[in-house]
């Protein structure tokens, strides 16, 4: 079933038009990549998918999302009930100043949870699910900041399992990272898909192939051309996303 | 997970919001008050002296009829600009020090000590000012008693310090790195990199910090009271008594009457002084907006 | 070769500025507490001619005008850092908040004169003074406040929205809590220049103390220790040691000044030390 | 005009009414109300008199306000003030010194010699009998209640010239003259200090005998105003400072003068 | 001829070491390319070449570099004159807030010249050689921050080549520009390098292998292996390298 269905998306930017009818559509349960060079409008893609686009002053929007049938854009919309459902991971990784506890507790905190035990219990499964529990489990009390880039981009995507999300959305989230983080991040994409519909930027066309279903190659703010990703890396349709993934630029 | 009760959140962020706004829409309405105010009272003086006498007139004696503000209005300006003068530069020579020089320990220590300066009251420098610089100011500028501009100027300059110092580090500070960067890799010096780079890149910041430093100058009361000497009237040098918008506010304010012309008088100085600060305000902004623009 | 020998030389020049910043520093604290510490005795701030009424209202004038100025100074910083949307209205309001931060403090003293003290029939009062000092305040709270909400990283916002919080709660749990030690280093900005405040105080809140020891009555006199030394210095009443009385006090308020630097400096640093945990500076 | 009350008997039908009265306004006289307010608040328990100085005006513009409850001035309230319905108390006599530095040889001016040198006319001590040295005027603000009186009184009316620097207090003043190598000024005797050194007029050293008969004429009479007729405490406060008691005991001790010693 | 060689280099931030006894030789007029996954110290061991790396509080550096045969770490060494000989190109485009004329008369200016004339010769011929004249020549005197990345970043290195450098060091010069002017800078290097010895670090494998003559792979700090570029790419010595070429980390 098609979880996410974007009609004829155009994004800009005051003037700047940074994204021209965008029309794809994502399963339930999936891994889609998105690729493209530098500027090409990955992020801004992605952002518009939980209105976070909404932050930045003077975008406007034009087109259809829809998730679970339902316009994001309608006027009726609560935002922040779809934010909650569509989780994000950011590209360098963004713990608050907090606890690592208090960090996976925020977001059952701000949608109403005081149970201690409660809190207790969604940290500890949240941090097992993203494979975090082992290395923070005695030390759940420190600043999160005092952890590693891999553990805190984990912690990242622990804090957002614990909203339950049924989406996430994850700009180059191993970027910033080591090569053995980068690598438990895609062990950890592969047993989340399980259960969630993932969209994943990556720079890295290695890490699509790995880690993704689909691949989406986005050019200028073009999507060029979307396909199950071993077909898109071996038999592009377009001459483009050929050159792309042959290195030949970007 | 419980659902949370929607409305409630709502309701607090939406109230949340309103009380914000409300608070800055207060900070409004209190300064448009205070020009209402001081403006109508100050404004009031017209109906018994010419506007082209008090401000192009140096003759200040009410009690015979003579209101020309001319002289207030000069030995604010030309305090003020001896201050800027003397303080300026080693305010600026301070901020580079603090923010491309200073070893992190010496900047430690001197970072919060010259923000001790602002904590020094005015009365204080007054006082610094009469037993100290004036003796000073009698000696350079050979007149009989050392008040007036010179004196004023320097304990001025001396107040402004932090002003100066503290807003140019900051925008030494917020420049890219990659500007020292680039420099230092195509050999400059370090005073190369500095004068010819970080201080013209700093310049929109810098110049705000001169011109806040500025209206803090111009704005100061007490201090300047103290040394300036408070003769209505032109000095012959910068060593002999003058007098300044706020010097003189405070010196005949708890003496004339309220209501009376006198009064109003010194009211409409204060309303200079507000439209002063006014301009100097819009100053900083085009001088900030342009160096946005670049 | 030239740019070398410049270099040097500035460099040198820059330091002896430095070291003439200090050094002016140093000057005036050993001046002023080198004449005023000997005086600061028990008898100096319990005598007849004491001074701890002054040294109450100094302190209880600083926290009535923080009473006012606080939140809607915080208020109005918030508005301004985390929900000004770019327009005509904003913009009016930011220039308020710059305007009102460069009145001339004589021009807040007379405006709380005609308003607080004879509009409003207050008289000189700790209650008159405060709400004019509040005024004084309110500017510089906006801007620190707006400042160091601005220093959150963005990507802190980011993350909490994306987490499904509401604006108000992404700053009361994320945002606030972070500015923290910043906006205690701008309070006792604010609070050092009130407490030397004079040009203000001596138009609204007057130049006596309350007999009663420690009285919180807003409507009592007002006379603070900065006003006191105005007072002393430019009215040495006869048969009072006026010289030491002005030198002590001069002396009480930069220490103060100092210890309220170092009180306050103290838990912010703790604070960041904290917020950034043990692995980082 | 306000009324000018005499001394007036207390009368045993007045009582504390108010716990908390202010009075404000002229320097010169501020040392005196100190002394009164002292001992009126040691023989009343609970009451407090608030006292600032602020200038002359001050304390009229103030009570004439409401805000105070009386108002000390060095000068007769002025017409705009009129309307307020003011009362004049006048409680003692102020007298005014002439003060020099201490490197001043001049030991006494005449009344033409001190007026010539207000008005600007000699700039140099050598003109009036001292060394070759030229003078500083360090005046008071031209609003002062002691520089009119000065000017009333020393130089028949005419102004001080512009050239005089000035103190808007007598504190600061004194520290001027003191600093100032030439300098001449004047003050309440009151605040009279040793820092500098006070001057005779037309050869009379200022002493209150002199003031009362009549040889030292730089003096002036000193009001304490109320809005309308002053009842309860301040009635009483005002009844104190008039009382022979106070006048007698503590006026001269505080380097004013008693109104009654005053031959009219 | 070696024209720079580097004997067992050591370099630590504080504590940590992050480049192990580093040694390496680069020939004239040679193209070295530097690849490997982020964090691994490229930036850092490019920075060593010209004593950037001297900037950073707290680094401590041991071994050996030499230049032409001098050590540039002896005490005697004149840092300002060893930059105006190595220069460098950083990540992101850096040109000063003057104009574009400024821009690169300002390495001449710092370095004496004073002559209008001569000013504008060397001004005219450093933005040929950065093949940015035709395109400024109109607006020399307009804000260099009003050109676009590419432009922005041929002006630095305009403004390099005008303070006649003999080694160009070039940070990811590419990775913050859009395609087309990623080809323009990647066909300037091979134009420069008849010139100047260059070492380039780069994240994109293809652009490594199109611009350079040898690469050399680091990894946590270690230089893993160095060899002429087609070489390394089709038969790397080492498995890490392999792993890594192949997009198995990274
Ligand atoms: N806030 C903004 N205001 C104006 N333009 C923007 C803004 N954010 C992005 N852009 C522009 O929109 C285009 C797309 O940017 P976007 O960040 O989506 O690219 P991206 O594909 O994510 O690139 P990268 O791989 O570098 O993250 C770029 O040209 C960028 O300059
Ligand atoms: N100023 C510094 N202080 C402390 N550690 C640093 C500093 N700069 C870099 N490092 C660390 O040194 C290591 C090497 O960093 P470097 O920037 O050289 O990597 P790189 O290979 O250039 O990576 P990238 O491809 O991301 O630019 C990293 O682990 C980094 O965290
Ligand atoms: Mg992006
Ligand atoms: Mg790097
Ligand atoms: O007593 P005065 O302050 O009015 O001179």
């Amino acid at each position: 079933m098609d979880k996410i269905v974007v009609k004829e998306l155009d994004l800009f930017y005051g003037e700047q038009q940074a994204l021209n009818s965008i029309s794809i559509a994502m399963k339930e349960r999936s891994v889609t990549a998105l690729i493209g060079p530098s500027g090409c409008g990955k992020s801004t893609f992605l952002r518009t998918l939980n209105r976070m686009q909404d932050l930045t002053p003077g975008v406007k929007i034009i087109g259809q999302v829809k998730i679970d049938g339902q316009d994001i854009y309608a006027a009726d919309t609560d935002v922040v009930l779809l934010r909650k459902k569509v989780g994000m991971v950011f590209q360098h990784p963004n713990p608050f100043p907090k606890s690592v506890f208090e960090n996976v507790a925020y977001g059952p905190r701000i949608h109403g949870e005081t149970d201690k035990k409660k809190l207790s219990e969604i940290v500890e499964t949240s941090l097992k699910d993203a494979a975090l529990w082992n290395e923070v489990k005695d030390r759940l009390h420190e600043s999160a900041l005092g952890l590693s880039g891999g553990q805190q981009q984990r912690l990242c995507i622990a804090r957002l399992l614990a909203v339950g999300p049924e989406i996430l959305l994850m700009d180059e989230p191993t970027s910033a990272l080591d090569p053995i983080s980068t690598m438990k991040i895609e062990e950890l994409i592969a047993e989340l898909k399980d259960k969630y519909t993932i969209i994943i930027v990556t720079h890295n066309m290695h890490q699509a192939s790995r880690v993704s279903d689909r691949t989406a190659f986005f050019l200028s703010g073009d999507l060029i051309e979307e396909d199950i990703t071993s077909v898109l890396f071996t038999r592009p349709a377009k001459k483009k996303t050929e050159d792309y993934i042959s290195g030949r630029f970007g | 997970m419980p659902q949370p009760t929607k409305s409630w959140v709502y309701y607090n962020d939406r109230l949340a919001r309103y009380l914000f706004i409300s608070s800055a829409v207060l900070v409004s309405l209190i300064i448009l008050c205070i020009i209402w105010f001081v403006g109508m009272q100050g404004l009031s003086t017209f109906r018994e002296v010419s506007f082209l006498e008090f401000f192009t007139s140096s003759k200040w004696s009410p009690d015979s009829g003579q209101y020309g503000a001319l002289t207030f209005i000069a030995g604010s300006i030309g305090t003020t600009l001896i201050a800027i003068l003397l303080g300026g530069p080693l305010g600026l020579a301070g901020a580079v020090f603090l923010a491309e020089i200073a070893p992190p320990w010496v900047r430690a220590i001197m970072r919060p000590a010259t923000d001790l300066f602002a904590g020094i009251p005015s009365v204080v420098y007054g006082y610094v000012g009469i037993t100290v610089i004036v003796g000073f100011t009698r000696k350079i500028t050979n007149s009989s008693t050392g008040y007036g501009m010179l004196a004023a100027g320097i304990v001025l300059a001396i107040m402004i310090l932090p002003t100066v110092i503290s807003l140019s580090e900051d925008a030494l500070r917020s420049l890219p790195g990659s500007y020292k960067e680039a420099s230092l890799a195509l050999g400059a010096t370090r005073w190369q990199t500095i004068w010819r780079i970080l201080v013209p890149a700093a310049s929109p910041g810098i110049l705000t910090a001169i011109i806040l430093a500025m209206a803090r100058a111009i704005g100061e009361t007490m201090a300047v009271q103290m040394v300036i000497g408070n003769s209505p009237r032109f000095p012959d040098s910068l060593g002999s008594p003058t007098s300044t918008l706020t010097s003189n506010i405070v010196m005949e304010m708890g003496n004339t009457p309220y209501g009376s012309t006198w009064n109003n008088g010194l009211f409409m100085m204060a309303f200079i002084l507000l439209v002063i600060a006014l301009i100097m305000i819009i100053l900083v902004r085009t001088a900030s907006r342009k160096g946005a623009v670049r | 070769m030239k740019a070398h020998q410049a270099n040097r030389f500035a460099s040198i020049l820059l330091w002896i500025g430095a070291i003439a910043i200090l050094a002016l520093l140093v000057a005036f604290l050993t001046l002023i507490l080198g004449r005023g510490l000997p005086y600061l005795t028990a008898e100096f701030f319990s005598g007849s001619d004491g001074v701890r009424g002054q040294l109450f209202n100094s302190f209880y004038i600083l926290f009535l005008s923080l009473i006012f100025s606080l939140p809607i100074g915080l208020g109005a910083g918030i508005y301004m850092a985390e929900y000004a949307p770019q327009n005509r209205f904003t913009d009016l309001i930011r220039l308020s908040t710059e305007s009102l931060a460069s009145v001339p403090s004589i021009v807040f003293g007379l405006f709380g004169m005609i308003v607080f003290v004879n509009m409003f029939g207050l008289g000189f009062t700790i209650l008159g003074g405060s709400a004019t000092l509040a005024l004084l305040n309110l500017p510089i709270l906006v801007r620190v406040t707006e400042e160091s909400l601005r220093a959150v990283p963005r990507s802190y916002r980011e993350a909490s929205l994306a987490l499904g919080a509401t604006m108000w709660q992404t700053l009361r749990k994320v945002i606030l809590p972070t500015a923290l030690p910043g906006l205690i280093t701008g309070i006792t900005l604010v609070a050092g220049r009130a407490l030397g405040e004079t040009a203000i105080l001596i138009f609204t809140a007057g130049m006596n103390v309350s007999r009663i020891l420690f009285d919180v009555n807003p409507l009592a006199a007002g006379e603070t220790l900065a006003v006191h030394l105005f007072a002393v210095k430019s009215n040495p009443l006869p048969g009072t040691n006026s010289d030491q009385i002005a030198d002590g006090t001069a002396a009480l308020l930069i220490l103060m000044v100092i210890v309220f630097n170092i009180c306050l400096s103290l838990p912010s640093r703790w604070l960041q030390y904290r917020l950034q945990g043990k692995h980082r500076g | 005009a306000p009324t000018t009350t005499t001394p007036a008997p207390s009368t045993n039908t007045t009582t504390i009414d108010k716990k908390t009265i202010s009075a404000a306004g002229s320097t010169a006289l501020q040392p005196l109300v100190k002394l009164a307010a002292d001992d009126f608040m040691a023989k009343n328990a609970g009451v407090q008199v608030n006292l600032s100085g602020g200038g002359s005006m001050t304390g009229l513009n103030n009570v004439a306000s409401g805000s105070i409850e009386i108002g000390n001035s060095d000068v007769v309230s002025p017409d705009e003030l009129k309307s307020a319905g003011l009362v004049d108390h006048q409680v003692c006599v102020a007298p005014f010194l002439l003060i020099v530095n201490k490197d001043v040889t001049v030991d006494s001016l005449t009344k033409e010699q001190a007026a010539d040198i207000f008005t600007g006319k000699v700039t140099n001590w050598k003109d009036v009998g001292g060394k070759d040295a030229k003078i500083s005027i360090i005046g008071r603000a031209a609003s002062s209640g002691t520089r009119l009186n000065i000017e009333k009184i020393v130089m028949d009316g005419k102004k001080m010239t512009d050239a005089a620097a000035a103190q808007d207090s007598t504190g600061n003043l004194l520290t001027g003259v003191a600093q100032t190598p030439g300098a001449i000024g004047y003050v309440d005797a009151a605040y009279l200090k040793d820092t500098v050194k006070a001057l005779k007029f037309n050869g009379v050293a200022y002493s209150p005998e002199t003031v009362i008969n009549g040889q030292y004429p730089i003096y002036s009479y000193e009001h304490m105003y109320t809005k309308g007729e002053p009842t309860g405490t301040v009635k009483l406060f005002l009844d104190y400072i008039l009382s022979t008691e106070f006048q007698e005991k503590n006026v001269e001790k505080a380097g004013f003068i008693p109104v009654s010693k005053m031959k009219k």
